[in-house]
């Protein structure tokens, strides 16, 4: 099967072009922005892991090595789209237009961090899978409504042997719902490989069992991922339904901040793969677009942009009780009032 | 908009159910159906008899076989303008929903501080007594009115069916709607034609009384109020509550019912362990300690899996059963 | 899809061989043996309608149309083999070895209906696609004991929609599990058509995603069903792993007697359709090998076992109230026991 | 075919897992681990750390991640000649598998008459506490203690946990191990380096007391014992029952020490609506209802979902909600 979904790229590890055909696609002002965008959650993702380890952010799931596949996936949707994204896909969402604010304060056990931003962003996914049928019955209402928005739902390789991620594609099909269904098989789930994972060679055929189309792409290579989820995009738009795109990268680090990567695979093979970052640094000096004075600016840009975030998040007013129980309903039933009348009573004596 | 509502004033409970959902259909066009033969065949129990052909294929959807994929995608339909009301064609098939209601349905206004929500309404006809096959026949409604976020509604009259249906449909948050299959079809009752809400947390005094509170709901009320009945030859004047809404269910109306009589015997088809009835237990010692004059008794199902068909009678509680425990909590 | 997945035949719908390769294998013996277990498992089908017509059995699912496919894969099993059933699969337990009597005592709700024989028969999985899963662990046990066992998952189109399947199918795949899924696709879930079903045009191209051998057969073609079941058994037996298969069939009758199949299909598509007994008649006409007293010794022989099952099963003891509590667990917990006393000692009285 | 039994003698509760399971991994062939991660990395908690490496890759099996599918497969692997010791990682992720543990792990021996039978310990770490993500921190035992065929069991000490979880293993039906993850480190004690069990079933007198029987279990055992050494200083007597099986649970201690105090406070981690603490309640008011002096009280956490973990130490029952409880059932 792998040669039938072959590894598509347009540039190579060492960033020099080779789908030729897309030459004049690879303008510099997508290049930068991609670059820009890729750095700019790296900035973020490397911070978060800080905070945590300072005790000034809760377990962490953090994403690098991931973000051209994040990045080149976001960037290709539009205001109105949907984002049903996992724990691991806050590059994606801040790239969408998430707070980051909100974000961190996400990872610190806040329910702020789940409310979205006006775009349709919806809280992280943590039961594996879950949020697959959520986009596509979101995709679906768009077509009801006769609009041209998509959804996309984000999940990992080890999501793929979940029951939902089957009943997901199976309903994403028979009632052709603009949906992109993203995988990032970064080959891991927490410390299980891929291989243990599943028997089938790709997670691109598994599309197959639906009628779905599908492409196997180099998650690592961003324009890849960009034109790859143009193409879905535009397809659902015009009404020609679902797809489901496997982007093949790799997490350089920890599942979360709570595990060990040492337990189960040598860090060695992440020190040896190429980081998404530096390859479309590379294609940009090929290009002779990369300007040392830009990349200093963008540094200082994201620094300063995520230590605000940082400062507003340790600033953000203190956990509200009250929402322990204020939004379980509508209007709060009898007893759920009366327990917390009676909490707050005891709570102020 | 509105399609000419069915005219027919005697109903079933099951036709009860059906002219609620194409009142609804015909008023709120956001309101979708859907489940698995909900359309051509009008559900195996007919509950959405000709809604297909009166309001289109887009409307009353046949869905995959796939419980989780129904509930799953209604999330995502009802978060974004939708009002899905989902037929779960057994509750005993529920269970592959399990995870999604539990972990979304019920969750994501919590989540979201309100900012998106999932008005949905699960239909599913429980409970045995029919002589349905194997896992068709559980009673397992615990399991969902243990669910903060959720509703759970259980109608035993076609009048609460048709208003407590359009109230679920209408209620900003995700409402499970019991249907008893022993009850489909075992009466009729006047219906209006018009559309009406029953209001959801309110319990319905069956029958007043004064010696004991009998507390049922679903298809048990009718088992409740024929030992009531015969109670009442005996001497023994009770008084019947449906409890109708299983949560948030109408803690006033118990609480003022076994204050005033002192005893109270719960009926319930679920197994006694876990079941709704340890909760009415609970809420009767916070409310009415003083006033108990027998401990709380419950009639109930065995703590056993629902039997095979030929077993059924015996798990099922019965009038004489209920009596009984009405003899013995007022003799106490 | 359906190109790589065509429909396989060894006889055409009028019995005459198209598949030469095979013309050695179709002995007589075989022939005759798959005719008279399918003319069997009618005689009972019919018989069980009859008698929940006339309220002396519940609720039932008849599976006429069916019976090459059932007959033609449990005939392929050897007797230390596991099956897997649903509800619709008793042609295939009474054929590998399930006790009638038992089998009409599970359609009225007896539990002793759901005691297998010596054989090991799991009893009817009435959740959907739920015993799939089962099956795979069946066999990866006898795989664990170093056996040649297998086991068989009966199931059928409508249960490919669900999560379990897929879990199912999974776990084969990665664990190389010896068990064979077979699949009777009669195109309808209760009244729901295989297009509304799924977007794929085949189910066995649904054991590609599992990287899983698959194949499609004409499920009313007896030999094609056996020579197909025997070859995915010899390769489970001889460690090579599960198989789907997709046997294309139809139900001539009601999904049970409690379906009205007019309310969604016109039933003239069933009388349309040839019938796999008579298939396999024409089959032993062509060859000369159909004989009228044979045929009649075979009417009388499954007539008076049928009806001889029919009066034992009314003569069988009554159904005993001690069985709805004694085998909840191995030792009754207190409650329970309790329960039962408190109930036995009120109906005592 | 022993293989050398960990040597150390003092131990975290989670710690003592492991040495049950090395335990009987030594003594029986026909144990499996099978789990996410349960196997190279040793599973998220470390609980069957070093068991891939001492029994092997075809006795501690890592899976796919697919709830339903390693119980499914294991009901296969138990009806077949094998004890599958199944890890959900958090209990929270147990749904998925809801359906295969509710119509087949806890029914197949009624089903069968018990000619096949479910020999399977489904582990599974639960309760807040720990800052954890959502939904790893939900505590829904009630939604297993009322699902007849399965027994729950649900340790509160090192010592416990390695009895009971032999016990489990032993056991010939289903067993649903609960850990606390807020107790897996909490403490250290005693464990015998031998194989023992502790009876299923028996519920354990952590103190004696006159006044006011406490009920709780896992996490909340040791906020009940905090509460009963500050009450015992206010001139309180409590006794502290450590319920360790939640089904079936010890009816008998239950009904004699609140017969002896005339009070019972339950403490659980579960919301109060369809939480265990109901069940309870019921059996105290059957077997004890003469000789209550005051209303049963419950503590538990709010009819709301576990919160986000910001929120989570106003979810959980404290000491000083339990002391409250306690004071206001004493003065009743
Ligand atoms: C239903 C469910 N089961 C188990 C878990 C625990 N868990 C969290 S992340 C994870 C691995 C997910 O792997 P993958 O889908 O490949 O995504 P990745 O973490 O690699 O991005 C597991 C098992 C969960 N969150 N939900
Ligand atoms: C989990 C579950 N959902 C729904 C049902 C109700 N139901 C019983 S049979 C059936 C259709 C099954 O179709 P298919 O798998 O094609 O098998 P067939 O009946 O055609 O043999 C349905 C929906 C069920 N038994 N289990
Ligand atoms: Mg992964
Ligand atoms: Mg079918």
């Amino acid at each position: 099967m792998e040669q039938h979904f072959p590894i598509q790229r347009i540039i190579d590890e060492e960033g020099r072009l080779i789908d030729a055909s897309k030459e004049h696609d690879l303008t510099k002002e997508l290049a930068l922005t991609l670059y820009e965008q890729m750095h700019r959650i790296r900035t973020f993702d490397r911070k978060a892991i800080n905070l945590q380890r300072q005790g000034r952010l809760g377990t962490y799931a953090p994403f690098e090595g991931q973000e051209a596949a994040q990045v080149g996936s976001a960037l290709a949707l539009s205001d109105q789209d949907w984002l049903f994204p996992t724990y691991r896909d806050h590059g994606a969402t801040l790239t969408f237009g998430a707070d980051m604010v909100r974000t961190l304060l996400y990872w610190n056990g806040r329910v702020e961090g789940c409310v979205p931003s006006e775009k349709h962003i919806f809280p992280p996914a943590v039961p594996i899978a879950t949020q697959i049928p959520h986009a596509v019955g979101a995709a679906w209402a768009e077509k009801r409504k006769g609009t041209k928005n998509v959804a996309v739902a984000y999940f990992g390789d080890g999501a793929t042997s979940e029951g939902d991620f089957h009943e997901g594609m199976n309903f994403a099909s028979v009632f052709q719902a603009p949906v992109i269904l993203f995988n990032q098989n970064n080959q891991f789930a927490i410390s299980v490989p891929i291989e243990k994972q599943m028997h089938s060679e790709t997670i691109a055929q598994k599309a197959i069992a639906y009628g779905m189309p599908s492409v196997r792409i180099d998650g690592n290579d961003a324009f890849a991922v960009y034109f790859t989820m143009q193409a879905a995009v535009e397809r659902a738009r015009s009404g020609g339904g679902p797809t489901l795109i496997e982007a093949v990268t790799w997490r350089f680090g920890a599942h979360t901040t709570a595990d060990d990567p040492t337990k189960y695979r040598d860090q060695a093979r992440s020190r040896d793969r190429v980081d998404p970052l530096d390859r479309l640094e590379q294609f940009l000096k090929h290009q002779g677009d990369f300007d040392e004075t830009w990349m200093q600016q963008l540094q200082e840009r994201h620094q300063a942009e995520v230590e605000a975030a940082v400062t507003a998040m340790e600033q953000f007013k203190a956990p509200d009780v009250n929402d322990l129980f204020d939004h379980t309903y509508a209007t709060l039933p009898v007893d759920v009032q009366q327990q917390k009348e009676a909490y707050l009573l005891a709570r102020g004596k | 908009m509105a399609t000419p509502i069915n005219r027919q004033t005697e109903m079933t409970l099951v036709q009860a159910v059906t002219d609620a959902l194409r009142t609804k259909l015909s008023e709120d066009e956001t309101t979708l159906v859907l489940g698995e033969d909900v359309g051509k065949n009008g559900g195996v129990f007919r509950a959405t008899d000709g809604l297909q052909e009166e309001f289109g294929e887009d409307r009353i959807v046949d869905t995959p076989l796939s419980e989780a994929g129904i509930v799953g995608t209604s999330i995502g339909l009802a978060i974004n303008g939708f009002k899905p009301i989902v037929e779960i064609q057994f509750l005993g098939f529920i269970y592959p929903a399990y995870e999604q209601i539990m972990t979304h349905v019920s969750r994501i206004r919590m989540r979201t501080m309100g900012r998106y929500s999932v008005p949905m309404v699960i239909r599913a006809p429980y409970g045995a007594g029919i002589r349905a096959p194997e896992i068709h026949s559980d009673s397992t409604e615990a399991l969902f009115t243990s669910m903060p976020g959720l509703k759970v509604v259980c109608p035993a009259t076609p009048y609460d069916a048709k208003g407590l249906l359009i109230a679920a449909i209408e209620d900003p948050d995700p409402v499970l709607f019991l249907e008893s299959m022993r009850s489909y079809r075992s009466f009729k009752e006047v219906v209006p034609s018009e559309s009406y809400t029953v209001e959801i947390g309110k319990a319905r005094c069956v029958s007043e009384g004064t010696d004991v509170t009998l507390i049922a709901w679903g298809a048990m009320v009718q088992v409740a109020q024929k030992a009531a009945t015969v109670a009442q030859e005996r001497g023994i004047s009770c008084e019947v509550l449906d409890l109708r809404t299983l949560y948030p269910f109408d803690r006033e109306t118990i609480a003022a019912s076994v204050q005033k009589t002192g005893r109270a015997v719960i009926v319930h088809e679920a197994a006694a362990m876990g079941g709704l009835g340890n909760d009415l237990v609970t809420l009767i010692n916070d409310t009415a300690f003083l006033y108990l004059r027998a401990p709380i008794a419950r009639v109930t199902g065995f703590d056993v899996p629902v039997p095979l068909f030929a077993l059924e009678d015996h798990y099922i509680p019965t009038p004489e059963r209920v009596l009984a425990t009405i003899q013995r909590t007022v003799e106490f």
